[in-house]
């Protein structure tokens, strides 16, 4: 049971770390900022969340696990805001998205009221 | 940042750092946290709220000055020290008292009051730091 | 029943402060008649003196001692013998003429009172000085003497010269004041005592000891500026800035008097020495001759008797210098004597200035009618100054040619005293005569006779200086030989005479310098006039030096400070840090700290110097990552890009504390980075700042070559420390009695709240007070709107008041 | 691997004086920030590492068991950072303000106290 | 009612961050909840209860599935080689039929963690959502996939609760 | 077949190793740029990634208590990322026709 | 819930209870930091505060007089907080010298806030300001009184935001430009003390000084002297010793007078006091080590200090040089530790709290009635205002240390101290040592330039009738000081100087207390054995 546990947390963790290295290298290799936010916000919680995860099972104490799962929460919680603040900031304040991009309902309508 | 998700959601977040900071403060005795760390999340939470409604909202919120908490922070912190006073000890002899209430224990001590006036203290001086400079009328050049 | 014997000596010292302090209110009500009712007191000293004449001249000393500082054997003591007593007299009796003169010399300005109170000050000081056997009551007095006359020659404070004068005073005598304080202190060393009636009697050999000269120098230093030997006798003609009574004071019985007294005091000490006597009767003749002739240049009275007195005090000096039985006595005589006719002269000169409006000798004449009583007083001072028969001056003039016999007639010595003395006494001769007789000239003022105030003083020294001399036994028993007998340390026995004996060699250079005096006085503007062009010609004078000095000085600290303080933020820091580096790399490398951390045995095997730190893979990965956010730093261009460097290397400190055991450390590092990064994004957000390092490559080199050096310091020293073994008794402490005694399981904590809570208490008053400056700083702008410092004057109070 | 730490405290420290000695306000500040990282370092070291083991004891211990982390140097740096980060934001408000009121960021420009070819006395009494 | 839940919510936090689940420690944190929500009063959103659990957890349940998908698409873009070619990245406005901010808010959170989309900003007037989408194929599909998705379970909870 | 222990020993090495060399890849973004939002997205990032990191020391050492940490970061990471939001607003406010001051290389 | 017993623990606490007596010790300490506390939460009311303020410090006074008269009784006084034995908890020590210094800074507090009060009417914005004062005296009884050296550091941080505070309050342009050298030099001052501190550390695993001094002496000595080295160079900075004492000059004139004088009373003293405790009390070996550069430091202070006065026009910064000549005088003492050295050095920073505090105050007042800062365009006080000018010529004089004014005990001592370096004692004269020779020609000089400096500026500001020729400005006419604020002004500064007077003319009991601080200085034994460490001897 507890060598279960163990072997499943790992696994987990190296997901987790996975999805965080993929983040990272989404940061690093995209294109423009707007693209790159994706990699960020979404492989970069999801792989702190699935370590998260991994703490959960593996602590075998309830306090910890419920910790866990607070901070999954948290994360989810505070992850989209902070993206979508960087993201809308940086829109308003003329940071273009890159040339590949096909279509751009925004532009419009930052053109008409500023 | 005046925008709709980032000021429905504000408060909750606040809200929720707020009640993880008296916790990471309360429990510092015996784990990591304390009166510091919990000060800082307090304030932060302030800063973000500031962030997020605007300064005068905040103040008008928080009713009293943020630098009166660092103030009464301060007052408690020395006078846990200064109860030593009474039973022939040293400045800052720590007193505990465990009161029995519905079968928990649950202790009470002058370090603990310490811990709560450095926990104000961080709090209210960096949220007054905080909210000046967020301050939008002090926004010019 | 008086008071007892010893407070009532120091109430000699400090009764005239009291007066000084009371003076202006005295002034305030009375007006000039302040003079009169101030002059009590110093009447009432000299008479409490004279009554010490009777025990002092049976040979008692009367020593009086108050305790001051019990654990450095220092009393506040006092010491009549026949030298203080001597100088006290004179200086108390002149000094009750002096305040009577300068009531009424004064009479009606506005600032009177702080005259009057600043000349009793005076007084005051030069009685304590005189009366003080401790050797820093001494030189408590001493500097007394300097600031006040500081205070009394710039007492015509809105000219320029005056101040000059005063400025000039005080530095030069200060200077000596503090060779004194040198010399007292090195004396009380090598003596152990305060006391000088205690050095005297002491065994102290300091003739023979390795310090001598050092001791000497700085006592001839002292009296020498006070004495305004040459060449710092310039400051003494300036000093006539001040107004008439003060210089009359001044150059008769105080402050120029003091390097005398000072010598005299100290000759049984440091006398008898060749050098003594080489330095002090070369110094005296030379300021002696320099004096005489300078005072023939003079065409304005007080500058010729300024002149005289600096040639008088070199013959002082130097008869002290000469030192044997005869030149003693006849410096205490010729002491007196100068003091009666200097004081009067001086207080003539200002009768005559007041009177007559003018003091350029050239442009009086004729005076006697209007002011008779000015020129029986004048004629009599003349004669003291000639050294006419039947005057104190004679018997000090028969004095010192004895002396020069009892030395066997030095040729040097022989020439220059009756050269001065010739030179004296033609000055003194035009002095006397010029103003009053001959043609009567017109003066800017109608003259006429002075006021009593004015005239008492002269009147009565004038007698004085032929009264004392007529009972001569009298005179020489009761006043010449205690006073000398204290400066030689032996009784002596007085020969003074009035008598004229035509076969004594000593009379016939007596009348030689008479009719010397005569001849000079005769060709005086020729004389003059002459010597002008030498001057002229020379066109240098110690004075204008003193300028030269004193501007070059202060140019050179203009200099040195706008160096040192250039107001340059970096280059003050660049001072620091190179400081920084050699604290650390000095010790290291002079007392072989990197031995101790690399063995020079094992110096041969590099492996064993350079072993590859057991750090696990990640830990590696967290070092490398703070290293990168360093470098990011340094090459970050613009300044965001350098905040969020900051971030990672604040970050991979953060997982460093992590890694290490330190989660309290950590988690308080992480929320501190974030907050960091937030208030320097909030500040920077109402900030346009370029953010590119503009050193030049040259300046950037400097400073990357300081920081490197510090860096390698700091991590050398610590390598070299944490290589010994470490006392861990606090930590096993705390790790012991955590729980058991302070209830808490986190020992980090308990640290902070319990252990070393005293140091969490202030560390939260840093956060508050930080908040309450914080909070100060970004309000003051929103109330201050001006530039300048200037108060805003208040409109009720800001009435002018005339300056 | 303290000695590994403490070459990277060396390090901390060129780049904090490096930048203390830039003329940039701003720059200094962050100096200001990575020296004091440094110390606090220095100061966490000096009570010599240990990997891993917080200096927290177990619930339902009495004493921490086998060898445990300096609890002391951690509560020293904790102060240190905590006084650090007051005059960090201090210094931090101070630049700006002067920025806003001097005009200047760069030292060089800051001379209102101590403006240049100060020190002219007059030469007159 | 709405400022209860929150107590509730936050009494809860409180429990699983303290992990213990007793009624003291419960109330411990309603007190501590209570005593937050003091200071933020006046700013609080003021949503109508969602009443059904069910619903809640199938959202939550659809928005963790969503997330999980989303990563391992952006995983799948990242990592491909040939990046910049299959890269269609678009910013489309999708109009809003939630009206009120809590709603948009959840909406605008949950586009931003799922496949592919991140939400920009919303229009003034509260009726366009605008998203950022990583590899758009047709605006339409983007459109329909979140008003059938995660808008139609929202206003799901909320607008029943409106319509009892 | 390696125990449970050994299992998670390894994977939470190779986690650190996969995490650190993550940050490094951030690290590059935030020096490289080329725009300010780029740099602070990356920021964000790192901050994901140390909590991510704390998680797995924590795993690691069998020290739960860390998780607090992360917890922490879980809430406040996002404080950083909205000042920095705030501050490309509100420069381009300011200053709307001089933009990208910051992103001149 | 004691399991002492049970565990079989050492004694980890005091046995012995603490008398209520014993907190004089610590109550000046909690009544600063809760009496500014308070006032920051009442901060509205701003009428009562200097009341207030008045009332704390009285208390503290009173404590700090009761304190000394039990130091004085019974030797050096010692509490450790929290019950702890020594050197695991933070002892609070106070020997004669600390206590001293604590009661003279005391004094000063009171006479300082008096005057602040005069200036209040100013009307600009000084919230908070005299909470910052009572923090800042905080700051400065705690390090005189703390017996632990993090707990020393803690203290310096206090007084340094404090006079941060201080500096920065009502916000004009010199002030800020004046407070960024400040800050970052001092701050960087005490990052440096905090690097030596853990250095110290390191070496040598505690952080009590009693300790600290019994296991210096196995200690590596490289290590040790690099730890002083930089100590010196910490607290020179913070004592303003030349050469980086650049931060004194630029900043103490830009802020009000009143928060000058403070300053100059207070801070470089505490840096100084420091230098003291660690060099010649901590570390008397590796001090030893560097007497040379202290010489030098000393003598180039001595003499350069006077020199920037001479050189300077604005009065303050004028007077500010002569405070860093104020801290060459003492570092004279600690390059010649020996008895008189000492007590020489101890009691001249007694005076220099309060004389130097003085010269602020009287600089303040000729600022308020000219309305100028610079001398140049100063003039004619002498006529229109003799009571200012008494008090002037008094501070000048006692600051250039003319008999009988209080500075001239001191430097007595001080030139006995060096003849005493030099090989030159009563017990005979041994080989003659030059460095004292040199020290006691350079603190004449010293003492010949202050004068020459003070002169001019009172020829200058108060003799000459109005601004030199050529002056840029116009001569403004004087202010009378007449409201009642002014008299308290000057009353202020007037007691003080009275003070001066008093104390120069009856120095007996100064000097018997000097005497026996240095001697417990030199010799710890009775303070380690008031701290309760082994190695004191029977207390």
């Amino acid at each position: 049971m507890m060598d279960l546990a163990q072997y499943l947390a790992a696994a987990l963790i190296l997901l987790g770390a996975g999805f965080a290295l993929v983040s990272a290298m989404g940061v690093l290799r995209l294109p423009d900022l707007y693209t790159r936010m994706h990699a960020a916000s979404k492989a970069g919680s999801v792989g702190a969340g699935f370590i998260l995860i991994a703490v959960a099972i593996v602590s075998f104490d309830l306090a910890v696990t419920l910790r866990a799962f607070a901070g999954i929460f948290f994360l989810l919680l505070t992850t989209p805001v902070a993206s979508h603040l960087l993201a809308r900031a940086s829109y308003q304040s003329g940071y273009r998205p890159a040339e590949s991009t096909v279509m751009n309902d925004l532009d419009a309508e930052f053109q008409t009221h500023s | 940042m005046n925008t709709v998700i980032f000021r429905t959601i504000a408060p909750l977040i606040v809200a929720i750092m707020v009640v993880f900071s008296i916790y990471v403060m309360l429990r510092g005795h015996n784990e990591p946290g304390g009166g510091f760390i919990g000060g800082l999340i307090a304030a932060s939470a302030i800063a973000i709220f500031g962030m997020a409604c605007g300064v005068p909202e905040v103040r008008r919120a928080m009713r009293i000055d943020p630098l009166t908490f660092a103030g009464v922070g301060v007052l408690i912190a020395g006078l846990s020290g200064m109860l030593s006073l009474f039973t022939g000890k040293p400045f800052m002899t720590s007193i505990w008292l465990y009161i029995e209430f519905a079968d928990a224990e649950v202790p009470l001590s002058t370090p603990l009051l310490f811990d709560i006036g450095v926990y104000l203290v961080v709090f209210g001086t960096l949220s007054a730091i905080a909210l000046s400079l967020e301050d939008e009328r002090d926004g010019d050049n | 029943m008086g008071p007892p014997i010893d407070v009532s000596i120091a109430l000699v010292a400090l009764a005239p402060f009291l007066a000084a302090v009371m003076a202006p209110i005295v002034q305030r009500f009375v007006g000039s008649a302040a003079g009169w009712i101030l002059a009590v007191i110093p009447a009432s000293i000299f008479l409490f003196l004279a009554s010490f004449i009777e025990p002092v001249t049976h040979g008692e000393v009367v020593r009086a001692s108050l305790s001051w500082v019990p654990i450095q054997q220092l009393s506040l003591s006092f010491l009549i013998d026949g030298l203080s007593l001597m100088f006290a007299m004179t200086i108390s009796g002149i000094g009750t003429l002096i305040i009577i003169y300068a009531g009424a010399y004064l009479a009606g300005h506005e600032h009177q009172g702080r005259f009057l109170g600043f000349m009793m000050a005076f007084m005051g000081a030069m009685l304590g000085l005189v009366l003080a056997d401790n050797m820093l009551a001494l030189f408590t007095f001493w500097e007394l003497t300097s600031v006040s006359s500081f205070m009394l020659i710039g007492f015509d404070h809105y000219r320029q010269a005056a101040r000059r004068a005063a400025t000039q005073a005080l530095v030069i005598t200060n200077f000596g004041g503090l060779a004194l304080l040198f010399g007292a202190v090195l004396m009380h060393q090598l003596s152990g005592s305060w006391d000088m009636s205690a050095i005297r009697v002491g065994d102290l050999q300091l003739d023979a000891h390795p310090l001598y000269g050092l001791v000497l120098a700085l006592f001839l230093i002292a009296a020498f500026t006070k004495s305004a030997q040459f060449p710092l006798h310039f400051w003494l003609p300036n000093a006539m800035e001040a107004p008439t009574p003060v210089s009359a004071f001044l150059h008769s019985a105080t402050m120029v008097q003091a390097g005398v007294y000072l010598l005299a005091r100290m000759s049984p000490v440091l006398g008898g020495t060749d050098m003594w006597t080489v330095l002090l009767m070369s110094f005296g003749g030379v300021t002696l001759l320099w004096g005489a002739f300078a005072a023939l240049k003079q065409t304005d009275l007080k500058q010729m008797l300024a002149q005289t007195t600096i040639a008088s005090l070199g013959l002082l000096v130097m008869l002290i210098g000469y030192g044997n039985e005869a030149a003693i006595a006849a410096m205490v005589v010729y002491f007196i004597a100068h003091a009666f006719y200097k004081a009067g002269f001086f207080m003539l000169a200002g009768v005559i200035d007041h009177e007559a409006g003018t003091r350029e000798i050239t442009a009086l004449g004729g005076l006697a009618r209007a002011m008779p009583v000015s020129f029986v007083a004048a004629v009599l001072a003349g004669i003291a100054m000639v050294g006419l028969p039947l005057t104190v001056a004679y018997l000090a003039k028969e004095e010192m040619y004895l002396a020069l016999q009892y030395g066997g007639w030095n040729l040097v010595a022989t020439v220059t005293m009756v050269l001065g003395n010739a030179l004296l006494g033609a000055v003194g001769i035009a002095v006397a005569v010029k103003p009053f007789l001959g043609p009567k000239v017109e003066t800017p003022k109608h003259a006429h006779e002075g006021p009593l105030g004015l005239i008492a003083g002269p009147a009565i020294l004038g007698i004085a200086g032929v009264a004392v001399a007529l009972p001569t036994d009298w005179f020489g028993h009761d006043v010449m030989v205690p006073a000398a007998s204290a400066i030689l340390g032996e009784q002596i026995e007085s020969h003074l005479t009035l008598a004229l004996n035509f076969t004594s060699p000593l009379l016939w250079l007596s009348i030689a310098t008479w009719l010397l005096a005569l001849g000079a006085f005769l060709v005086l503007s020729r004389a003059r006039s002459a010597l002008r062009r030498i001057d002229d010609t020379v066109g240098y004078s110690f004075d204008a030096a003193f300028d030269v000095f004193m501007f070059g000085l202060i140019r050179g600290a203009g200099a040195l400070t706008r160096f040192l303080h250039h107001g340059r933020l970096e280059i003050y820091l660049v001072v620091v840090f190179t400081g920084m580096a050699l604290a650390l790399l000095v010790p290291l490398f002079s007392m072989n700290g990197l031995e101790a951390l690399m063995p020079p045995e094992a110096l041969g095997d590099w492996r064993a110097v350079i072993s590859w730190p057991d750090l696990t893979s990640y830990e590696w990965v967290v070092v490398s990552i703070a290293v990168i956010g360093l470098v990011a730093l340094v090459v970050a261009q613009n300044r965001l890009v350098a905040i969020l460097s900051l971030g990672v290397q604040g970050v991979a400190v953060a997982m460093l504390f992590l890694l290490f055991g330190a989660p309290d450390l950590s988690f308080t590092q992480f929320m501190v980075e974030i907050l960091s990064v937030v208030i320097l994004t909030l500040v920077m957000t109402r900030l346009r700042l370029d953010e590119r390092d503009h050193r030049p490559f040259e300046d950037a080199l400097r400073d990357g070559t300081i920081a490197l050096l510090c860096g390698f310091g700091v991590a050398a020293t610590l390598m070299t420390i944490i290589a010994g073994n470490f006392d861990s008794s606090l930590a096993d402490f705390f790790l012991e009695t955590s729980v058991p005694i302070a209830h808490g399981h986190n020992i980090v904590n308990v640290i902070l709240v319990d252990y070393r809570g005293f140091d969490t208490l202030g560390e939260i008053a840093v956060v508050m007070t930080a908040g309450l400056a914080i909070l100060a700083l970004i309000r003051g702008r929103r109330s201050v709107a001006g530039t300048t410092i200037t108060p805003p004057r208040d409109p009720a109070n800001s009435e002018g008041v005339k300056g | 691997m303290d000695y590994a730490i403490a070459a990277l405290i060396g390090l901390f420290i060129t780049v904090g004086v490096y930048f203390l000695l830039s003329r940039s306000v701003i720059r200094m500040l962050l100096g200001v920030s990575v020296f004091g990282n440094a110390v606090n370092l220095l100061i966490f070291v000096g009570g010599r590492l240990t990997r891993e083991v917080p200096p927290i004891v177990p619930p339902d211990l009495y004493q921490a068991e086998g060898a445990v982390a300096n609890p002391l140097p951690q509560a020293l740096v904790l102060t240190a950072i905590v006084i650090g980060f007051a005059m960090f934001s201090f210094l931090l408000v101070l630049a700006f303000r002067a920025y806003q009121s001097l005009d200047a960021d760069n030292t060089d420009n800051m001379r209102l106290a101590e403006p240049v070819g100060g020190c002219r006395p007059p030469l007159s009494y | 009612m709405s400022l209860l839940l929150l107590t509730f919510l936050l009494s809860f936090i409180w429990a699983l961050i303290t992990g213990t689940f007793t009624l003291l420690n419960l109330l411990l944190g309603a007190v501590i909840g209570v005593a937050a929500m003091y200071l933020l009063r006046s700013s609080l959103p003021k949503p109508k209860a969602p009443s059904q659990i069910r619903r809640i957890l199938s959202l939550l349940l659809l928005f963790l599935y969503e997330l999980m998908l989303s990563a391992i698409r952006v995983a799948r873009i990242v990592l491909d080689p040939q990046l910049k070619k299959n890269l269609r990245p678009a910013i489309v406005a999708v109009p809003l039929d939630v009206k009120r901010d809590a709603e948009i808010m959840l909406l605008a959170n949950m586009i931003t963690l799922t496949p592919g989309t991140l939400s920009l900003d919303v229009s003034e007037d509260k009726k366009t959502l605008f998203v950022h989408v990583l590899t758009l194929d047709s605006k339409e599909a983007v459109v329909a996939d979140i008003k059938n998705g995660f808008e139609a379970k929202i206003r799901e909870i909320y607008e029943d609760d409106l319509g009892n | 077949m390696i125990s449970g222990t050994e299992a998670l020993a390894w994977a939470t090495l190779i986690a650190l190793l996969i995490l650190g060399a993550a940050m490094l890849l951030v690290i590059v973004r935030i020096v490289r740029g080329p725009s300010l939002p780029d740099r602070v997205l990356a920021l964000d990032s790192l901050t994901l990634l140390a909590l991510a990191f704390v998680c797995v020391v924590a795993v690691r050492s069998g020290i739960m208590l860390y998780l607090d940490i992360a917890i922490a970061l879980a809430l406040l990471g996002f404080l950083a990322t909205v000042a920095l939001a705030r501050y490309i607003l509100k420069r381009s406010e300011a200053i709307a026709s001089d933009l990208g001051e910051d992103d001149q290389q | 819930m004691d399991y002492a017993t049970e565990l079989d623990l050492p004694p980890a606490m005091l046995a012995t209870a603490t008398p209520l007596a014993d907190w004089v010790l610590v109550l000046p300490m909690a009544l600063l930091l809760m009496g500014a506390a308070l006032l920051l939460v009442l901060r509205r009311s701003k009428d009562f505060h200097a009341w207030f303020a008045v009332l704390v410090v009285l208390g503290v006074l009173w404590c700090e007089v009761t304190l000394l008269g039990r130091v004085i009784a019974d030797g050096p006084q010692a509490m450790t907080m929290g019950n702890w034995l020594p050197p695991f908890g933070i002892t609070f020590v106070a020997d004669l010298f600390g206590t001293m210094f604590a009661l003279a800074a005391a004094v000063v507090t009171l006479v300082l806030i008096a005057y602040m009060e005069m200036d209040r009417s100013r009307g600009d914005n000084r919230d908070g300001q005299f909470a910052l004062v009572l923090l800042l005296l905080a700051g400065v009884t705690g390090s005189f009184l703390t017996g632990d050296f993090f707990n020393l550091y803690v203290w310096f941080e206090v007084m340094l935001i404090a006079s941060f505070g201080l500096l920065v309050l009502g916000g004009t342009r010199l002030q800020l430009d004046g407070a960024i050298k400040y800050g970052f030099l001092n701050f960087l001052a005490t990052t440096l003390f905090l690097l030596a501190l853990g250095l110290t550390y390191a070496l040598l695993g505690t952080l009590n000084m009693a300790d600290i001094i019994g296991k210096a002496e196995g200690a590596n000595p490289t290590a040790l002297a690099g730890i002083a080295s930089l100590l010196l160079l910490a607290f020179g900075m913070k004592a303003a010793a030349f050469p980086v004492n650049a931060w004194l000059p630029a900043s103490y004139h830009t802020p009000p007078a009143a928060v000058s004088a403070l300053f100059a009373g207070l801070l470089t003293k505490v840096g100084i006091f420091a230098m003291m405790r660690a060099l010649v009390f901590l570390f008397p070996a590796s001090r030893d080590l560097l007497e040379p550069v202290l010489m030098v430091v000393a003598a180039a202070t001595l003499v350069v200090a006077p020199l920037g006065a001479l050189a300077e026009t604005n009065v303050r910064r004028a007077m500010g040089f002569i405070v860093i000549g104020g801290i060459g005088v003492v570092l004279t003492g600690i390059a010649m530790p020996n008895q008189p050295g000492v007590a020489g050095a101890g009691f001249y920073i007694l005076h220099a709290i309060v004389t130097m505090t003085a010269l602020y105050l009287v600089a303040g007042l000729v600022e308020k009635v000219t309305g100028q800062t610079d001398s140049r365009r100063m003039g004619g006080i002498y006529a229109a205002n003799s009571p200012l000018s008494i008090l002037f010529m008094i501070v000048v004089l006692a600051a250039a240390g003319v008999p009988p004014f209080l500075g001239f005990w001191p430097k007595l001592l001080l030139i006995e101290a060096g003849l005493e370096h030099a090989g030159i004692s009563t017990a005979g004269v041994s080989e003659i040592g030059w460095g004292g020779l040199a020290m006691v020609v350079a603190l004449l000089l010293n003492a010949w330039l202050t004068l020459m400096a003070g002169g001019r500026l009172w020829a200058h500001i108060f003799w000459r009738a109005g601004p030199e020729a050529g002056a840029e400005a116009e001569a403004e006419p004087l202010r009378r000081l007449v409201g009642k604020q002014d008299i308290l002004g000057m009353g202020a500064t007037a007691a003080l100087l009275t003070l001066i007077v008093i104390a120069g003319l009856f120095p007996g009991v100064l000097f018997e207390i000097v005497d026996t601080a240095a001697r417990d200085m030199l010799q710890p034994a009775r303070y380690i054995a008031a701290v309760g460490l082994a190695g004191g001897g029977a207390p």
